[in-house]
């Protein structure tokens, strides 16, 4: 049953698979349809499924996501999506005075099942606004939920379930990951939504990564393990709500944390993680939890990505550093 | 009022066009034109009578007398309404209250003009509209008692809540119509908003969205004069009603204070939406007789003067005027009405004074439909912390 | 030479100050013209500085700081109001990608110096979007200053600075302080801008907070004291850059941290001082950094904030907390 | 193309305006009209024939041969350096690049038609303009070379920035203009942006700060028919330059292949400005020849003979057919200027390749312009990260 497939060719066939089992879900966006999107993630669906359901939008963000949340009180599911991370902010406003309070501001009445995706994240040599990581900044938000997955099979299935959801979703796809294949069953039975996953287990360190950071972390301990370090790789996959069980159990296990994003450090997901995990786990750390992640500066030209952004070095560096406490 | 002092301060540069290279001659050129009184739709004059129409007519033609009073009527409960809402605010039962006073006719007009399948998307002062739409006048209350963010089911009477953020609604009801239109149905959408909102860029896009996919939409702006303290000319130049011709739909300008034109044209274009010929844009020439909300004070901007002469085209007086010259009402229906009316305010208030407040652990509640471990949690030790109190308590 | 007066006067004056002194400054918004601003912080100063200076804008928030924008490029120093905190989402966009970047864009060629006054917080039994604090939303995003203060000086004195500083200043105003009075003093040699200030010194517990949630530390330090406990309580004043040397300071003295703030404590200040203060003070924390702030839901109706907004109990109840370990 | 298959699929909601109830007969509402050919500024035809227009002729009239042979100049030189940075990122020197080709008349015209002291407000696709401005081409290649997000003072020539957030750069105009009104300066501003950004919020919101503070800025779309793959029917149903109207303000429509028409409307426009009389919508009617970058793949969503249909109205072809028509240029100048483009297209390369990365610490310089603490600290921080790497080294 399994396949190998590229990441955002699963998010494809997720796609397709949810236009086909359910009438009302949509999918809408700049170029999603003729072209397919900038990325080829809805290629294909706007030809099988008309521009009725695939729909080409005008250039707004805000009025996608406006008119998403008009169409999901009439009781259709759209797929919305943000053509790259750094143009959701003209959407921001209706993102988190809307679509995130609107279930409460009806006591219930009402629910919002939209998903928006949004390509995000650096590594592809781009220009300025399109490799950004805006994550913490809707994860600060009550009433969204944020999800991002690091490999086609888990981006295949937490797709279906973000749209089966009753609530909004920020979808956060890794971009530089889109090209790398892994195996989906399409037949498996789907490991939790908002549940992490111990992607490497190890006993010295636990790195905690969502989104394009795992196999960056995957690397990193591959890695340290010729140098003789265990480290064990947990890929969050939710950032709201964040699992700090699965971080729990695994600090009380290694005892020592260290959480890469590629979003600044300032402010991110790292300083929850950090801080809430030093409050369950006070006693059983050995080292204050580090973070490694983008400086407080704004995403730099590509020929200086490589510098600003999280690789193995820097995450082996921060291993040494919590090792030396 | 002009334009702008900047403008004026400056002589090199005068405010409005310079004859000579500009002008609607030029073919190649859209010029705009200043709109006048002639650009109203009325049926009904400020003294109440009956002024032919040869385009809008046939949309209230086949009125009857007990409609004209249903019409009469409903102003008259949501001016009663809204005044026991004010006093309630004074009495510390509300904390605060936005009146719609002198926007009777233009929201109950276009209220009036809806089916019951078609959806209403309002702001935040749309009290009358509620009132057609079935909407129990307490339940408006809820929000501005601070009980609640919106109290009522949108779906119970296709009435959406209010809307605070300016703008926003209007991609909902564009989106919601969009919706509409997919499922092939014969309802239409209307989406209310203020003069103000027309300066926000979500309005722009919603009359984009509405126009490239021809949804259903009626846009009803309510034109009442004022954005809290800044007049109309801050926020545009020329008439409102022309801001919808760029974006390929028509707009009209009709007296908001006249029910009937009100009524006539939002069937107009709710027939429109219904047809399959999109959005039409309708700016309701209307007037805010009160203070923004009860917590504006608005003799620090306006002259008295200018609500005196409004006063002087009351929707509800001229409405009055016209039924008792053509004998449609008698003294009888007034004085039943008086009382329906103390009737409702006794209503409201006693329902407002019995609302209770919400339950603490509400603030945790409809955060999301399917749940959030945050939200457990905190709901938990809010628990344990609420229950550390009683113990306290229960211990002395 | 010292008066006292309210907060939001102090403010005014300091504004009335900057248009005096130079006459590139420019006060903009909606309804701070002839109305004065819906509080009244701008009252009066239409009338003595022309329309040209102190201008009713059309309403849009996004228009409003874009061409702030324009008008900075142009050699103007807008102060920009935003008439509640939660409409600032309109400007999300303009503030984010254009405000916070266009000085690293040009290379340091274009200087904005914006100023955006945003009243905040709760506490004033409004309705819906008129009691929130997203500062966290603002304090992610690298090219950004954010300051709030907690008292009728220190608003009139950073006023002044924020308006001097060459970078966009994000000006928080603890609404519910509006209109709690303290000496000005208009001639005193201001306290640095970023720096934190210690308002209460104490030795077992340090309590951290800024804007309205410092009186509240304070009086939560008052009765403390009256149980025999000491609490320091550091009034941080600017959110970013955070002045962690401060906070580092004095819980290297009290070794306890407890961080209290309006805005919902997931991904809020709170995270990012608990993340970087455990990091600086590992081996000096008695107990992990505790947060106090605003749960993770929208804000409430009014007749729930008392039990949102964190009060003089649930600070004396994270005392006992941290106190505990 | 129709405007929206879901209203071509449901029967009940034909898209477009039914006769009867509608139409421009109803005084007291604004009808769109669909723009025709007839609405285009011309005055060089696809054939380069010079065509009289009473309203515009006057602002070329005193052209000189000279001044003729310069914008074919400038176009050509343009469109040789767009060649040239397409080749350098096939060749591997530029992450992307954005090619105007096809759309230099609109931007030599408009360019042309700026004084020094104006100020201009480009999207990403601009070049043409830079050129008028004389802002070195290289500088231009940065961004798309990715060693900066701008290199150039946007000071040095009144040229801003490269701006990509579609739309927001309008506003900065908007605001720019507002103070050269307060500062009662000569100078005018311009706004460039897309068919595709016409939707954006902040445009709307642009044309209202303009209007209501009647600022000195011409809005310069260049339509050039695509927004990536969206063509220009999925952001508006009625001609873009209609939408001004509504704002209060005049919009034209001019042929954007015609550098004649567009310097004339330009000035015409810029005139308006100086003179007090606010904004101007230009919409020039143009074409994108090549892919919106060279990301992208236009086979996929358009046909190639839509392309080559606008190939017979070249900008530059008809300007060349009217030189040698009117033998304001012989054989000479065209040899002259062709080896006048090779040489830029030589230095261009040359200047690319020479271009040096950026120094690792320039991600932590001008992020403030009076500094961070935090900034400090992480500079710090790398500096350490990095020197421990030269220590292994060193070691080694
Ligand atoms: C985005 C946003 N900005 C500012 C406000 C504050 N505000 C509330 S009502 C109002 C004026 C609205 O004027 P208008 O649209 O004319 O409606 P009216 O109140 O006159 O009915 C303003 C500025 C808001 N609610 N939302
Ligand atoms: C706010 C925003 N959304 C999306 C994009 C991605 N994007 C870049 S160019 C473009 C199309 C622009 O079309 P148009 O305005 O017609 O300009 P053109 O590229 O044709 O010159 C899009 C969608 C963006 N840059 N900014
Ligand atoms: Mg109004
Ligand atoms: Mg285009």
């Amino acid at each position: 049953m399994a396949e190998k497939m590229a990441l955002a060719k699963a998010i494809n066939e997720s796609l397709r698979k949810a236009l086909e089992a359910d009438p009302k879900v949509l999918v809408m966006g700049e170029d999603v349809g003729k072209l397919g999107g900038v990325f080829r993630v809805t290629d294909g669906l706007q030809k099988d499924f008309g521009e009725d359901r695939v729909i080409d939008t005008p250039l707004a963000e805000s009025g996608i996501v406006g008119t998403a949340i008009g169409l999901a009180l009439r009781g259709y599911r759209p797929v919305v999506e943000i053509q790259f991370d750094g143009f959701v902010f003209p959407a921001y406003d209706q993102i988190v005075t809307q679509l995130a309070k609107m279930h409460a501001r009806s006591l219930g009445k009402v629910k919002l099942p939209v998903v928006i995706r949004i390509p995000y994240g650096g590594g592809i040599g781009a220009v300025e606004h399109h490799s950004e990581s805006p994550e913490a900044l809707f994860a600060h938000v009550a009433g969204l939920k944020i999800v991002s997955p690091s490999n086609a099979s888990d981006a295949y299935w937490m797709m279906q379930q973000a749209i089966q959801s009753d609530d909004p979703v920020i979808f956060f796809e890794p971009k530089r990951r889109y090209w790398d294949k892994s195996e989906v069953d399409a037949e498996a039975i789907p490991y939790p939504l908002h549940k992490a996953r111990v992607v490497r287990e190890g006993t010295d360190v636990t790195l905690a990564a969502y989104g394009p950071m795992v196999k960056v972390c995957q690397e990193a301990a591959v890695a340290a393990q010729e140098e003789g370090r265990s480290l064990e790789v947990l890929d969050l996959r939710s950032v709201s709500p964040l699992d700090f069980d699965s971080l729990q159990a695994s600090v009380e296990k290694t005892r020592r944390l260290v959480v890469v994003h590629e979003a600044p450090v300032f402010f991110g997901s790292g300083a929850e993680i950090a801080a809430r995990i030093t409050e369950r786990c006070f006693y059983h750390l050995e080292a204050p939890v580090l973070r490694v992640g983008g400086y407080h500066a704004p995403y730099p030209p590509a020929r200086l990505e490589e510098e600003y952004l999280p690789g193995l070095d820097r995450v082996l560096d921060a291993v040494d550093r919590v090792l030396a406490y | 009022m002009t334009v702008e002092s900047t403008a004026a301060r400056k002589p090199r540069r005068s405010a409005g066009s310079k004859a000579g290279t500009t002008g609607s001659k030029r073919t190649t050129s859209t010029t705009p034109k200043k709109g006048s009184d002639t650009d109203l739709v009325q049926l009904l004059t400020p003294e109440g009578e009956r002024v032919a129409n040869p385009e809008y007519d046939r949309y209230v033609e086949g009125i009857t007398p007990e409609q004209l009073r249903g019409l009469y009527r409903d102003m008259v409960l949501t001016r009663r309404f809204d005044a026991e809402a004010t006093s309630l605010q004074r009495q510390g039962e509300l904390g605060l209250w936005a009146s719609l006073l002198g926007q009777e006719a233009a929201q109950i007009g276009s209220g009036r003009a809806l089916n019951d399948e078609d959806y209403v998307f309002p702001t935040y002062r749309e009290h009358g509209v509620a009132w057609c739409r079935g909407v129990d006048p307490t339940n408006l209350l809820g929000m501005f008692r601070g009980v609640n963010n919106g109290g009522w089911d949108p779906n119970g009477n296709n009435f959406h809540l209010y809307t605070i953020v300016i703008g926003s609604q209007t991609l909902h009801a564009t989106g919601y119509a969009m919706g509409v239109a997919k499922d092939g149905a014969d309802s239409a959408v209307i989406a209310y908003f203020g003069d103000g909102a027309s300066s926000q860029g979500d309005v722009a896009e919603s009359f984009t969205f509405a126009a490239v996919y021809n949804a259903p939409v009626v846009f009803f702006c309510q034109n009442n004069q004022w954005a809290i303290s800044e007049p109309t000319e801050k926020q545009t130049r020329v008439p409102l009603y022309q801001r919808a011709q760029g974006f390929g739909f028509p707009g009209v300008r009709v007296d908001g204070n006249d029910v009937l034109a009100c009524l006539a044209v939002t069937k107009w274009a709710l027939e429109r939406a219904r047809n399959g010929e999109g959005p039409t844009l309708v700016e309701a020439f209307t007037y805010r007789m009160g203070a923004h909300t009860t917590s504006d004070d608005p003799t620090r901007y306006r002259h008295d003067d200018e609500r005196v002469a409004w006063e002087a085209k009351d929707p509800i007086a001229r409405l009055r005027a016209y039924l008792l010259a053509t004998d449609h009402a008698d003294e009888g229906f007034f004085a039943e009405l008086e009382a329906e009316s103390e009737a409702l305010g006794r209503r409201v208030r006693e329902a407002v004074r019995a609302m209770p407040d919400p339950d603490h652990f509400a603030i945790f509640e409809n955060v999301y439909a399917d749940g959030h471990g945050l939200v457990d949690e905190e709901r938990a030790g809010f628990a344990a912390y609420q229950a550390s109190f009683a113990d306290v308590e229960g211990g002395n």
